[in-house]
């Protein structure tokens, strides 16, 4: 068998479901490849590894990619399941703050190596916004969510699919949009070096294909991979409820009007060119990019 | 913690004495069973009283000491100072231990005033007194020196300065002039003699020196090999004040000969 | 110039070597990165870093000065905390069983695992910081200074009982000084711990200090960035460190540690 | 059993001071949440800590386990390599100047934030938390070595000279048992430390140890989960710390810092 | 570092010398600024002699020990011994320093076992000439003690011990019976005559007692007060092997009595 390593990009949360549930299923051993899955500890942190050799294939926010490679990395998006942008800042449900505008005065959260760092000005200025208009406190991961249920911050920048099910138990909230500030940037998807796109592209094949079939199982059948996960990470001791709402959320995160009715994974490339553009606005990448750089579809095709 | 009374500084016990030990045995505990050191040691120290304590090495002279300065308690009996039972040092004790004690980061004037630090800030006229016995103990010029920097003899009188700066009632001396040539020995017991005639302190004296204790002694007591017993205490009826002269008296070599020959009998003493 | 030139590389200098042997190190790797050209992600070469460095030096020593002032306040409430609680343990045994149980409990819970309840508890300002570098610095202090202060010669405590001194002579004239060579080793383990807190504290919130600069960094891909910064905290921290040398120097040229340093020639 | 009670609640007991601060301290925080109840998001009750625990103790235990593999093997090598150092430091000043300089630069450079570039460089595996115990466990221990090896008696080292003692006996049979209690204050300090050094190992990569239930808690957002793992790391660092307190009281009998402990009533 | 040849050991220099002081003198640096401890030192030590030096308190006994012992380096002058001249300490050295150095951790036996320990594994044999040693020394029964459970005269002889164990060629002593008193001392000065009258050590010998000095040595070497300059050395023409009784000879009071006799012309003495 292939052997093949994956990292996800964080300790087990909903959006790695059909990942675990192909391994729990044995697709992978069907299909004649031996994966190995590690939790991550953030995209970023996973981009690096994969980046260093150390795991041959990440599962990541796939935007990413455009800082990585802005910063020599020679990784590229091989896959892009949740294509629809899905950054959001959380506020209270009942909270009169309703569009980019009303965050004046308030305080928002944000993690360092978060997607939504370099975009935080471009969202802001959408709304007529400055940095001096309102306080955004950078806060490490592991004390972000507290941060919030502690109140300590009216605003939580975040992701549609992990964030909103676990408010729905500690600050039940809603979520203002990204995209509405025209923000574009694709979400979890797979990425691999070029390198290792070349040299292992039949095993990288296989393992979307299995991919493809375990999300297909998952938008029919999301407590299959509440399961699933479940029984691949006991110790884990995974909240169902959460991970439900999670796999849910991100299914609904997967179509863009690019990619409607396309293969699980495929990437438009007018997606991927409206990311750049928001990319290039924030600065992450250097004008002239080459979209064809940042993502591949040979492996979904 | 013992504590006197202040104006009970000074005042004997009802049989007159300012220490009294009576019946005292002391054992030292250790890993390889228990040592004995000191057994059924009766001794008066009457106030003002000069006692030297003589005894081969290791027959618990500084363990004497010890017990009467309350470092260590009695294994049996009891001792007594100014009427009270010892537990723990009695008020107003200077003491020079056999082994000098000094603070490497302190100068030789700042380890003398340290007797007094402990209590108090010392006045300007302390600090002259520390000088003067400096000066007459031969330091004079090294007090601004450091501990490391003074040789072993310098360094034991640098310990009986301080001793003597407190100006205590009781005073307690472990071979003070133990690491001092002949000469400067002489030089510092006839000084020594001096400050006791001025002070009348009462004073207990270790010494392994018999010319040394019949010199400077009232009474000097006798102790046999270990564990320690008093063999004999000797009256020195030698007029005071003292000098060096006294040393040549057919009396004072008869005191000596006479511990000497008692040491001999009880076969401590080579003849 | 030429004087100093001379005083760093001519004779016996401790400058000369020191520099000799950070420039070989840094020769070193960076002939490693232009023979094996790794990814600059992974490993930049130092002439990168410093190219970087020398592009915004005043946005990283701002930074720095941030991190330098939370370690200060950190390391110097660890020192006066720290000598007071090894005063409280060796005098007390009820203090020993308990509070010195309790610190050795906290000091083995990771501060990169308390430091986000920290966040949660005090919020995003300098409190978490300078408390976690005060309790990171804190723990080789107060166990540094208790075995000092214990180390005492048992004859001078007998003079001190003897001489009838109070506690707070034979703590201070006795005791302390005596502690003084531990205490400065537990300083120097103390004061590199106090930068570490900072920067954990400034990991965990707050968009101040090299910590800081190193998420954004971390966050954006730019290891030569990250590499810049953690230079910045080795050449800070080694400059801490030997300022506590130096004051051990200056204070206690007494103790034969110092003795022996000063005059190697007559160690074996 | 009641002998046990006895030995734990009667007399002086040292186990029974512990026991009872402990609960107190116990009892207070159960009390402060019961009347402000914060969200168990910020601050649980201790029952809730211990309730969880007894939900799932051989999962905590197990990984309590492999943290606790990482710590013993970080600070053996940290320990044996430490003092390797500090005896280099001593007897040559070139290493003094040199890998002294380089350490202290090292230890000042926070492991959390050289964490992630260690995983990049070395893999998932055990391998970067051993090498992280190992680095935060050393320093404390060559710093206290270094002062230990160097607080010899003067006279001692010139009787050692006069006799034409070979460097290696002065080494093992003065300057090292000399240096032992110096050392052991050391590998107190770094024995906390090794432990620390995994879990901060284990916070950037593996699926394993209490450092990795730290996170997949927080990721959960478990604070209570993240406090049975807070308070079990307290536990162990606890017991490691006094097993090498016992170690040494067991070798070090001869030292006027135990002697003093075992005789308080003569301390003043 | 000084290193002779096996074979050289013991052979006298060029003037039949075994040690060879010419124009020493010894200047401590120190932060008050240098203090003079010796001054133009010339002194030859013959092989199998014995040397004993006398002199007052600070007057740089010490600092001569250690320069022969190549422990301080000499201001000005030569050191030699065994033909080399000194840059560290010369080989088959013996030595007991006037604070007596045990390690706290090690039993007295232990200790004693030092001075062969630092260079290799005592054998069994040499464990016997340890335990008889201290037997001899009076420290019989006490082998298995750690040093804080002796007095302080059972230390210094326990240092003694360990000094003659390792078998030098030359033993040099500072103020050995410092701790003892006058019997154990008499018993111990007539050990040390034996056993050198047995091995024929060269010995330098620093003690501040003007008798111990006649009775031991084949030369006196008086010291004056600091900074120290020799001023005499006096040849003792007594028979040996010596007994205590010859103390009571008139030939060695006459010696005893020259030596206070040029120590008070030189003020350094009152008499
Ligand atoms: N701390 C101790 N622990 C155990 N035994 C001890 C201790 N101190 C002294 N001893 C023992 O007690 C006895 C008497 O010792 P002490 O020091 O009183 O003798 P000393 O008469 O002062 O001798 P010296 O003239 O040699 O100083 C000795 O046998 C010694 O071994
Ligand atoms: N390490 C040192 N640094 C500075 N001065 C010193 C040092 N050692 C000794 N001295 C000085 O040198 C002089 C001679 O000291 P030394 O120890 O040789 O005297 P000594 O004859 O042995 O005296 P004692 O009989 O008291 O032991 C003294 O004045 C002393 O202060
Ligand atoms: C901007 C942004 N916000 C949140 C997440 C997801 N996320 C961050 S921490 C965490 C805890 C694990 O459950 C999760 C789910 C993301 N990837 N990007
Ligand atoms: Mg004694
Ligand atoms: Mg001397």
């Amino acid at each position: 068998a292939d052997k093949l390593s994956v990292r996800l990009d964080f300790s087990p949360w909903g959006v790695q479901a059909a990942m675990h549930l192909a391994q729990y299923k044995g697709w992978f051993k069907e299909a004649g490849l031996d994966v190995d899955i590690q939790d991550g500890r953030g995209s970023g942190n996973t981009i690096q590894l994969v980046n260093a050799g150390q795991a041959d294939v990440g599962q990541v926010q796939v935007g990413l990619v455009g800082s990585a490679r802005a910063k020599g990395a020679t990784i590229k998006s091989i896959a892009t399941f949740q294509r629809k942008t899905d950054l959001c800042v959380l506020v209270d449900k009942d909270s009169p703050v309703g569009k980019v505008a009303d965050l004046r005065g308030k305080t928002v959260v944000v993690f360092a190596a978060s997607p939504w760092a370099p975009f935080v000005d471009e969202y802001l200025k959408s709304g007529g916004l400055t940095r001096s208009d309102l306080k955004v406190d950078v806060v490490d991961p592991a004390a972000l969510w507290g941060t919030y249920i502690a109140k300590r911050a009216d605003g939580l920048m975040s992701t549609v699919g992990s964030a909103l099910p676990i408010a729905d138990q500690s600050r039940p909230s809603k979520c203002l949009l990204a995209s509405d500030a025209n923000i574009a940037f694709p979400s979890y998807g797979l990425v691999a070096r070029e390198d290792t796109i070349a040299a292992k592209g039949a095993a990288l094949h296989k393992l979307i294909q299995v991919e493809q079939r375990a999300w297909q199982v998952l938008r029919e059948n999301p407590e299959e991979g509440v399961k699933a996960m479940i029984a691949e990470r006991p110790d884990a001791r995974l909240d169902e409820k959460i991970l439900l709402g999670q796999i849910k959320l991100t299914i609904d995160y997967f179509d863009t009007p690019a990619s409607k009715g396309k293969p699980i994974g495929w990437q438009a490339k007018e997606d991927w060119e409206a990311a750049l553009k928001s990319m290039e606005a924030a600065g992450v990448v250097n004008a002239g990019w080459n979209v064809s750089d940042y993502y591949t579809n040979v492996l979904v095709e | 913690m013992y504590s006197s009374n202040e104006t009970a500084v000074g005042v004997p016990d009802a049989t007159g004495a300012y220490v009294s030990l009576s019946q005292v045995s002391k054992t030292y505990a250790s890993s390889r069973g228990p040592i004995p050191a000191l057994v059924d040691i009766n001794l008066d120290i009457r106030p003002h009283e000069f006692i030297s304590v003589v005894g081969p090495s290791g027959c618990g002279k500084s363990t004497l000491l010890k017990l009467v300065a309350g470092l260590e308690g009695v294994s049996a009996g009891s001792v007594r100072v100014a009427g009270r039972q010892l537990d723990g040092p009695p008020d107003r004790l200077g003491a020079v231990f056999q082994r000098d004690v000094l603070l490497d980061w302190r100068t030789i004037l700042d380890n003398v005033l340290l007797s007094i630090e402990f209590t108090r800030k010392p006045t300007p006229a302390e600090r002259d007194r520390a000088m003067a016995l400096l000066k007459r103990f031969g330091l004079a010029g090294f007090e601004d020196r450091f501990p490391f920097e003074l040789s072993g003899g310098m360094r034991q009188r640098a310990s009986i300065c301080r001793a003597l700066l407190a100006d205590p009632e009781l005073l307690l001396m472990d071979e003070p002039f133990g690491a001092l040539d002949a000469m400067t020995r002489d030089d510092l017991n006839v000084e020594l003699a001096q400050i006791w005639q001025d002070t009348r302190k009462t004073l207990l004296f270790i010494t392994h020196s018999i010319v040394e204790a019949v010199f400077l002694s009232d009474r000097v007591v006798m102790m046999s090999k270990a564990p320690g017993k008093i063999v004999d205490t000797i009256t020195i009826d030698l007029p005071r004040p003292r000098r060096l002269a006294v040393r040549d008296s057919a009396e004072f070599a008869a005191y000596v000969q006479r511990i000497r020959h008692h040491f001999a009998e009880l076969g401590i003493l080579k003849e | 110039m030429t004087a100093l030139l001379k005083r760093l590389f001519g004779g016996e200098s401790e400058a000369r070597d020191i520099v000799v042997v950070l420039a070989a190190a840094l020769l070193l790797w960076e002939a490693g990165v232009r023979i094996f050209h790794p990814s600059p992600l992974i490993l930049p070469a130092p002439s990168m870093v410093v190219v970087e460095f020398l592009q915004a030096p005043a946005l990283y020593l701002r930074h720095l000065a941030f991190t330098l002032v939370m370690t200060l306040f950190g390391f110097v409430l660890a020192v006066v905390l720290g000598v007071a609680l090894a005063v409280g343990i060796i005098y007390s045994r009820f203090l020993e069983r308990t509070v010195y149980t309790l610190l050795v409990a906290l000091n083995s819970i990771p501060k990169v695992a308390l430091a986000p309840l920290f966040v949660i508890w005090m919020g995003t300002g300098p409190e978490p910081k300078i408390a976690i570098a005060l309790m990171l610095a804190i723990f080789p202090i107060v166990i540094d200074s208790v075995l000092g202060l214990r180390s005492v010669d048992p004859d001078m405590m007998n003079l001190a009982r003897v001489s009838k001194a109070s506690s707070w002579a034979v703590l201070t004239k006795i005791r302390f000084p005596c502690a003084l060579p531990s205490l400065f080793a537990g300083m120097k383990v103390g004061i590199s711990l106090a930068l570490v807190g900072a920067i954990v504290g400034e990991f965990v919130a707050g968009n101040y200090g090299i910590g800081f600069q190193i998420l954004v960094a971390q966050g954006q891909f730019d290891t030569v960035r990250v590499f810049v910064s953690l230079l910045l905290l080795g050449i800070v921290g080694t400059v801490l460190f030997f300022l506590v040398d130096y004051a051990e120097r200056l204070l206690l040229p007494w103790h034969v540690s110092q003795r022996a340093r000063s005059d190697r020639s007559a160690g074996t």
